[in-house]
């Protein structure tokens, strides 16, 4: 379940003893206990936060969380701009799949607004929702990867998620930050020769993926490294509101793709990629697996989407767009589990409320806070990658 | 842990013989058609409505005034400098731009070593990226961030309104006016070219929220005639308006009107807050109840000056009322608004003809200042071969004896002289009553303009049409063919251009195409004179004219005589908005002078 | 042995070739490792500027005495390894300060590096330099384990505990080498080597992604400057030894390019290829697969 | 001031009391050196190497951290123009500022800015380091670098694609070459006036004001 | 749902009930009822899942709404109970004893809205912000535009004209 430097299998988990508020009593000047602080410079960290450890030889005895360091205050920053002056910056919630943020906020906005999106637009964000999760992916694997010293794979999978960059740039005229879809719709159709270059794209991939499954996934030492560690078991699903990928490898059945289908996902034909042995290996292979899901569903909306149609539905005059009162919460299935826009509106030009519900929120801290406990340092990083977690969702 | 798990690895191996993905000279490498790198502007086409610094999140935008170009209507001479240590290239500016002249490049490469660089003005600061035509652009279709087409305004079919006086246009219902003001960017540059400089933005605002009292506030604030504007304003600001670039300029007359037809006038005092106004004392005439009359009672008043105005006509409203027809402009809201001004304390004596009933002297002493709007009431003549000719009339004329209720001689085929909207309302005028005597419309109106250039508004020209009308612009009267006591047409030729190359009246004619158009009628609207022979003895004698007769005033409408104001139509030409404008300057004048004094 | 003034010249000589050797092997050697990952990587010249980059810095803290020794004994250690063990078999300018009992010397230095570095480091007073020192010396005490009962095999093969020796026995046709004389210790010894040269998948203790470089964390300026040398030196210098214990030596500069060359891909590609292992599993690794060979490639000699 | 940073009394072994004042104990407070160039012959061969070695810290304060990747990688490669990553700021020469600071990060990059040797350099990359950004109204992010930190060259970009990083780094390298790259001796110069602006940003400032 | 609401109804004092979507409801209730309402909804609606726990302000009627944001992954549907809690002194009971990432969600609200959570694991600890000394930057009282101007120093050189202001002073240079 768990391993440890001396390989001893009981439960470790009690060790050392914890005091009445669950937290153990170090003293460092016993220099029994060192603190360690990984981050926020650190290049096992992804993202910008800081774990500080306190650890007994090689092995992390206790941890804490430091988020912060990222914070741009863009709740507050959106209950200041106008919903149309939102649109550009929610995107910059969480750098590797903004798309999610834009199509939540977008749709949370035009649910309370009545807006109806039109079916071209809505195909459009399928496809880009479905490049984004690919991209994601394909970082997310490098990362994995490279936390656990292999750099090769972080070169290719780096390389595949340029060649999604460059048909996003196509597509959305941007690279990173798309600001694609707009409230009401999205902002162009698709340039011409797209698909072509996609399924090129798509094809390079899957190549790829084939050898990256060979090196990192039948893999003597990534297996040692990962199989068993970081073990999730099926009940912290619930109690530590546990969603995505990291669900699904612990056997639980949560995808919002599935669940609540938005958009054109019910029109689109997929299972669910489940594991069940929960551990740092069975998270990778469900995401590699889910990366190929992708690729499949971008085919698919290929094949099911239009070849024109409107891109926006007419709505009001963006500069004073007042959005009728209510409160809404709007979810998508990020990569990392569920994304969400939680939303009130008082009436008037301005939200009176966002919040962003990013899912490393609960597995960055809480989560990782008690699955850190009892490994080795080196362990750390990877441990955490596989838990997928992006700071700036924690803190935004 | 298998064989298998140790050696499978290697295949890794396999990449190093294969080439390299990477790209061999980033240097150059260009972005996708579609990147938003750094701005472009089109500045000819630009206006400097500042839309792109409403929409910019980031306040990366500011609107600066640039070389070589010249604020006038329509165009603030402002342009948009881009600040790019704010900008976060979502290119929602170029969505929302309303001439679609700010586009992006496709350039990304900006380095400096110096912070305070990163700023400049597209289009003005000449940048490498200028001239590429790559980058991100409004995308095509349907995509607009806010609806370019005016709401309908429903109106009275032509075949219902061609035989009645009852007003055409019918007014916004809330939800229309809600849709249409919705339409407005807010940028202010119809309010410098407005004469009367009104808070068009602001008012329009307010419909927005719903809070017409506040609209009408506004209104007020600069414009105590709206019903009437609302109606009959020669809007120049819906001519400038920046969304008619690229769609329907925004109602804003109609709109305006929209506010003032919610409240009911005797609702008026409680909004405006003009239940209680203390008197200072000091009196003030005023010649004519025209518009800039009106209005210089109306802000006179709520100064607190005791007004009274002298009308030569039977009721209040000039030229509003006895120029204009009953179809564009009900009688009972000129008196909706006319009253208003009246319930203030001014006071009015109709019937008085200055210079015959009484004197501007006798003015002078009875009060502390005196203010003419008299307007122009005269028509003025071609004077070619034939005028003096009695079935020859003048425009103005006759739409005064139709509002006195005189008997009109209308004959079965009428030409009228003249494209501008007095000639579109005595086109329109004579054929209703055409309609009424003969059961048809045999009416042709002709003007030196041609279509495109025509003074008339536009919406007149088709309205006249749909009511059978003949409107047949670009021809130059040459002379009136007469028979004794009948007349029978008039004889045209083609005019090629009207103005020479300096803008001044110069038309040109092309004597090989002639024209002649048959009527027993020909009614002359080519522009109205002033009669100012009430000014006599010492103060015409102290008045001081320019060359071509005008009376000059200062920028406060005070003559050479101070205690003689002058303004309306006499100083600024025919437009009801210039008079309100006027009157409104005049009582500040007025108060400025008295307050000296 | 006669020490002249001619030997520290010529061991002058081998130091420089070797410096020069073991930079440009670096640089090579990461463009391949970059071709992998479909690349071009750095320029082949580009350790040299790195070094000159170092010891240009303006400016150097220090933490104590024993930081500003500890880049000078990891140099020591690798110039010690060099300068007494042949470099070009039967080359009297190239065969430095060979002696009777080298091979203990050499063995020795090898560890000689790494314990100056763990009291300089430990000076440095970061916490990831003290671990990476702490998973240092265990990994080298874990992979010397193995090696030295693989050399000690071939000492016992050979009769001897000189290298020069050792490496003329060797001579007349490759069959002679102790790849095929002694398989067992060469498996042994070459599974050592994977460790010795610190690369993927026993890199724990430089780890980027976990503790940042380990123990020359705090090191920089030109006292990472002198790490550097080390490092061109100290790789090159295994190199020679593995080459002169188990594939016979070289009697010629291109000899030696070409086998050192060969045994240094050995480690790339393993390390290439393959994450690394936890501390824990690196030594438990070592004390299991090489370490039982070692024992019997020693048994077998016994025999 | 967090409690591991307060001054505290312990008993030694022979029982005499003895105080501890980590902060002193933790960090140095010397000032800053100017260190003047070396002589001009030797300082452009320097300025060479230092050019074509940019060793870059692996410190991605910001979202702009996100393009280094690519950068890294096999689309840019940005090691065969002498680029590479260093995990430690003791190594780094190259301090990219990636996008905008929170303060709580600004109090870090500080302290590593000052652990990195001179000569050392630093670029800021994205709009948000120029003039704020788009986060130029947001309560927890500074809006000008250059307040803070010697800058010695921007990006403009929000991203800057890794094209327009690559362009950075060669105009840092002209600017090294060209021997105008002495932003640490400016901050040594101007270290009051940085220190100043940095205390009134950082509000819970508990560390020296040189750490190294 | 419709059961679930009756059962609820039964059992707690419900304010009001707000339907949003088909498969999402807002339940507004009274500051007591709501730990042990959504102790209930935990235990016995199998609405297991925790999406989010917020607050806003609403500064006009001084009051903080808290919203827990619960699921149910079975039936998939979900419950936003709404509590109104004063905004002077505001505190409310902690629930980090059904979720283990409440705590830091409280933490979070104690930092960004001080609101308090008497009990709730290391709420007091600063979250995000360090050393913060203005008002929790959540509430609708401040300003964030106000702050970063008066802290961070604007880059200088930066001034805007207004088109129609601009226009009028150019156009018509002798009105006011």
């Amino acid at each position: 379940m768990r391993s440890n430097i001396l390989n001893i299998t009981e439960d470790r988990s009690q060790f050392p003893e914890k005091n009445a508020e669950g937290k153990i009593d170090v003293d460092l000047s016993s220099h029994k206990y060192l603190k360690l602080w990984q981050g926020p410079q650190h290049p096992g960290i992804t993202g910008n936060m800081s774990l500080e450890l306190t650890v007994l030889g090689d092995e992390v005895m206790d941890c804490e969380t430091h988020v912060g360091y990222l914070h741009r205050g863009f709740e507050k920053l959106m209950e200041r701009r106008k919903y149309i002056q939102c649109f550009p910056i929610v995107c910059r919630v969480a750098v590797p799949e903004p798309d999610f943020n834009e199509y939540c906020f977008a749709s949370a906005m035009e649910e309370l607004a009545g807006i109806e999106v039109p079916e071209m637009a809505e195909w459009l964000r399928t496809l880009t929702l479905e490049m984004s999760r690919l991209q994601s992916y394909l970082m997310w694997i490098g990362g994995q990867s490279g936390a656990f010293g292999s750099g090769i794979i972080g070169q290719w999978a780096n390389y595949l998620r340029d060649l999604v960059l460059d048909r996003f740039e196509e597509l959305t005229g941007g690279r990173i930050y798309h600001m694609y879809q707009l409230p009401g719709g999205v902002r162009g159709l698709l340039p011409d020769g797209f698909k072509d270059r996609m399924e090129e794209t798509l094809q390079t991939i899957e190549e790829f993926m084939s050898d990256i499954e060979k090196v990192m996934f039948n893999n003597a030492v990534f297996k040692k490294r990962s199989v068993g560690m970081g073990y999730i078991d099926p009940s912290w699903v619930d109690k530590f509101g546990i969603t995505g990928p990291n669900a699904r490898a612990a056997g639980v059945a949560k995808d919002i793709r599935k669940d609540y289908p938005y958009l054109k996902y019910d029109q689109l034909d997929f299972d669910l990629v489940m594991g069940k042995d929960s551990d740092i290996y069975t998270r990778a292979d469900v995401r590699r697996r889910d990366l190929l899901l992708s690729v499949d569903l971008i085919r698919q909306i290929f094949a099911k989407m239009p070849e024109k149609g409107e891109i926006k539905a007419p709505t009001p005059n963006v500069l004073h767009w007042k959005v009728a009162p209510g409160e809404t919460y709007s979810r998508a299935e990020c990569t990392r589990g569920e994304y969400g826009y939680y939303m009130v509106s008082d009436g008037t030009e301005y939200p009176r409320r966002i919040n962003v519900r990013g899912p490393s929120y609960t597995h960055a801290v809480a989560l990782l806070e008690k699955m850190i406990i009892n490994t080795n340092i080196a362990d750390v990083a990877g441990l955490m990658v596989s838990l997928h977690t992006y700071p700036p969702e924690i803190e935004r | 842990m298998s064989l298998k798990d140790i050696l499978s690895p290697f295949t890794a191996w396999k990449h190093v013989v294969k080439d390299p993905v990477t790209i061999k000279d980033p240097f150059t490498r260009e972005a996708a058609e579609r990147y938003r790198g750094f701005h472009k502007n089109d500045i000819e086409t630009c206006i400097g409505c500042g839309t792109c610094e409403d929409i910019c999140q980031n306040a990366a935008i500011d609107m600066v005034p640039v070389d070589g170009i010249e604020t006038r209507d329509g165009d603030s001479g402002l342009r948009p400098m881009v600040d790019y240590g704010r900008c976060c290239w979502c290119a929602l500016c170029v969505d929302v731009c309303t001439t679609n002249s700010l586009s992006l490049s496709n350039h990304y490469n900006w380095i400096d070593e110096d912070p305070d660089q990163f700023r400049y003005i597209p289009g003005v600061d000449k940048k490498e990226w200028d001239t590429n035509e790559k980058g991100w652009k409004k995308p095509e279709g349907n995509y607009e961030l806010y609806d370019i087409n005016r709401v309908k305004m429903e109106e009275q079919a032509p075949e219902s309104r061609d035989d009645s006086f009852i007003e055409i246009v019918k007014g916004y219902s809330k939800e229309q006016a809600l849709l249409e003001a919705d339409r407005c960017v807010a940028c202010g540059i119809c309010t410098a070219t407005c004469p009367a400089h009104m808070g068009i933005p602001e008012y329009i605002k307010a419909i927005r929220n719903d809070d017409l009292e506040e609209g009408l506030r506004i209104l007020y604030d600069t414009n105590p005639l709206p019903e009437i504007c609302g109606r009959i304003c020669t809007h120049k600001c819906e001519t400038v308006c920046s969304i008619g670039h690229k769609g329907d300029p925004i109602s804003i007359r109609w709109l305006k009107r929209y506010i003032a037809d919610q409240h009911p006038s005797d609702q008026y005092k409680e909004i405006l807050g003009t239940r209680d106004i203390e008197l200072n004392g000091k009196t003030v005439a005023i010649v004519g109840s025209g518009p800039s009359g009106l209005s210089a009672a109306y802000y006179l008043a709520l100064l607190g000056y005791k007004c009274t105005i002298y009308e030569k006509l039977p009721e209040a409203g000039g030229m509003m009322r006895y120029g204009i027809p009953e179809y564009r402009l009900p009688y009972d809201q000129i008196d909706k608004d006319v009253n208003y001004i009246l319930s203030l304390g001014v006071e009015i004596k109709t019937n008085t003809n200055i210079g015959t009933d009484i004197t501007l002297e006798e003015l002078q002493e009875q009060y502390d200042a005196v203010f003419a709007g008299t307007g122009l009431h005269m028509g003025r003549s071609t004077r070619v071969p034939g005028t003096d000719h009695q079935e020859v009339y003048q425009a103005v004329d006759l739409l005064r004896d139709v509002v006195l209720g005189k008997e009109i001689p209308v004959k079965e085929n009428i030409v009228v002289i003249g494209g501008g909207n007095v000639a579109m309302d005595i086109t329109r005028t004579l054929a209703r009553l055409q309609k009424v005597k003969f059961g048809k419309v045999s009416i042709i109106a002709t003007s030196l303009e041609s279509e495109d250039i025509m003074p008339a508004d536009r919406e007149e020209v088709v309205e006249a049409r749909e009511e059978n009308a003949t409107i047949i612009p670009g021809w130059g009267p040459t002379k009136i063919e007469t028979e004794g006591e009948h007349l029978k047409g008039l004889h045209v030729v083609k005019c090629t251009s009207v103005f020479d190359e300096e803008g001044r009246f110069n038309p040109k004619f092309d004597e090989e195409q002639i024209d002649y158009f048959k009527g027993e009628m020909v009614v002359e609207s080519i522009g109205q004179g002033m009669d100012i022979s009430y000014f006599k003895g010492d103060i015409k004698e102290n008045l001081k004219l320019d060359n071509r007769g005008r009376i000059i005033v200062n920028e406060n409408f005070q003559s050479s005589i101070d205690w003689l104001f002058v303004g309306g139509d006499i100083i600024q030409g025919p437009d009801v908005i210039h008079g309100i404008a006027n009157g409104h300057k005049a009582a500040i004048g007025i108060d400025k002078f008295l307050g000296e004094g | 042995m006669d020490f002249g003034f001619k030997h520290i010249l010529y061991a002058l000589l081998t130091v420089f070739i070797v410096l020069n050797y073991g930079l440009i092997l670096q640089g090579i050697v990461r463009k391949i490792g970059a071709r992998v990952g479909r690349r071009y990587g750095i320029r082949w010249y580009q350790p040299y500027i790195d070094i000159i980059k170092n010891y240009a810095k303006r400016s150097t803290i220090t933490h104590g005495v024993m930081f500003y020794i500890a880049p000078v004994f990891r140099l020591t250690g690798g110039i010690g390894l060099l300068l007494f063990m042949p470099v070009i078999f039967g080359s009297e300018i190239f065969s430095n300060f060979s002696f009777a009992g080298d091979l203990v010397l050499v063995l020795y230095f090898q560890f000689f590096g790494v314990l100056g570095m763990a009291l300089g480091a430990a000076e440095g007073g970061h916490p990831y330099s003290a671990i990476g020192v702490s998973r240092g010396l265990s990994q080298v005490t874990a992979f010397e384990l193995p090696l030295t009962l693989g050399v000690l095999a071939i000492a016992m093969q050979y009769q001897t505990l000189n290298i020069t020796e050792i490496v003329a026995a060797q001579q007349g046709g490759f069959l002679s080498w102790t790849l095929f004389t002694n398989p067992f210790a060469t498996i042994a010894i070459m599974f050592s080597f994977l460790g010795a040269m610190g690369r993927s998948p026993f890199d724990v203790v430089l780890a980027p992604q976990e503790i940042p470089i380990g123990p020359p964390t705090e090191f920089h300026s030109g006292l990472l400057g002198v790490l550097q040398l080390n490092r061109a030196i100290f790789p090159a210098a295994k190199l020679i030894l593995f080459m002169n214990l188990l594939f016979g030596g070289a009697t010629s500069w291109p000899e030696l390019v070409v086998k050192t060359f060969l045994i240094y891909m050995w480690s790339v590609f393993v390390g290439t290829v393959f994450p690394r292992f936890r501390v824990d599993q690196s030594v438990r690794w070592f004390l299991v697969v090489p370490l039982t060979i070692a024992i019997i490639a020693i048994i077998l000699i016994r025999f | 001031m967090k409690e591991d940073f307060k001054k505290r009394t312990v008993i030694t072994p022979e029982g005499k009391p003895l105080e501890i004042d980590p902060v002193k104990d933790y960090f140095s407070d010397a000032r800053p050196k100017v260190h003047k160039p070396a002589n001009p012959v030797i300082e452009k061969f320097a300025n060479w190497a230092r050019a074509n070695s940019l060793w870059v810290l692996g410190f991605g304060t910001g979202c702009g951290a996100i393009e280094m990747r690519p950068l890294m990688t096999p689309r840019f490669d940005a090691y065969r123009y002498g680029i590479q990553w260093r995990p430690t700021p003791r190594q780094a020469s190259v301090f990219v500022i990636s996008g905008y600071l929170s303060v709580k990060t600004l109090k870090r990059v500080v302290r590593t800015y000052e652990q990195m040797q001179n000569p050392k350099f630093v670029v800021g990359l994205g709009s948000c380091t120029i003039n704020g950004g788009m986060y130029w109204d947001s309560y927890n992010t500074i809006n000008r670098l250059d307040h803070y930190l010697p800058v010695d060259v921007y990006i403009a970009g929000c991203m800057p694609r890794p094209e327009s990083l690559l362009h950075g780094f060669e105009e840092l390298k002209k600017i090294i070459k060209e021997g105008r790259g002495e932003g640490a001796n400016k901050y040594a110069e101007e270290f009051d006036w940085y220190k100043a602006n940095q205390k009134k940003v950082i509000k819970d400032w508990d560390m020296p004001d040189y750490n190294w | 749902m419709k059961s679930l609401l009756n059962n609820i109804k039964s059992r707690f004092s419900i304010k009001d009930v707000t339907e949003q979507r088909s498969n999402l409801v807002f339940i507004d209730v009274a500051r007591e009822s709501a730990v042990p309402l959504i102790t209930y909804l935990r235990d016995y609606e199998g609405m297991t899942h925790l999406v989010l726990l917020t607050a806003a302000d609403w500064i006009e009627e001084n009051e903080f709404q808290l919203t827990y944001l619960l699921n149910n992954p079975e039936q998939k549907f979900d419950i936003g109970v709404r509590v109104r809690i004063s905004r002077e002194k505001a505190t409310m009971e902690t629930a980090h004893h059904l979720w283990e990432q409440v705590a830091t969600y409280q933490r979070e609200l104690k930092e960004m809205f001080g609101i308090d959570f008497p009990g709730s694991p290391g709420v007091d600890k600063p979250f995000i912000l360090e050393g913060w000394d203005d008002l929790p930057p959540y509430r609708r009282d401040f300003d964030t535009k106000k702050y970063s101007e008066d802290t961070y120093f604007p880059r200088p050189g930066r001034e805007s004209n207004d088109p129609a202001e601009y226009m009028k002073k150019k156009m018509y240079p002798n009105e006011k």
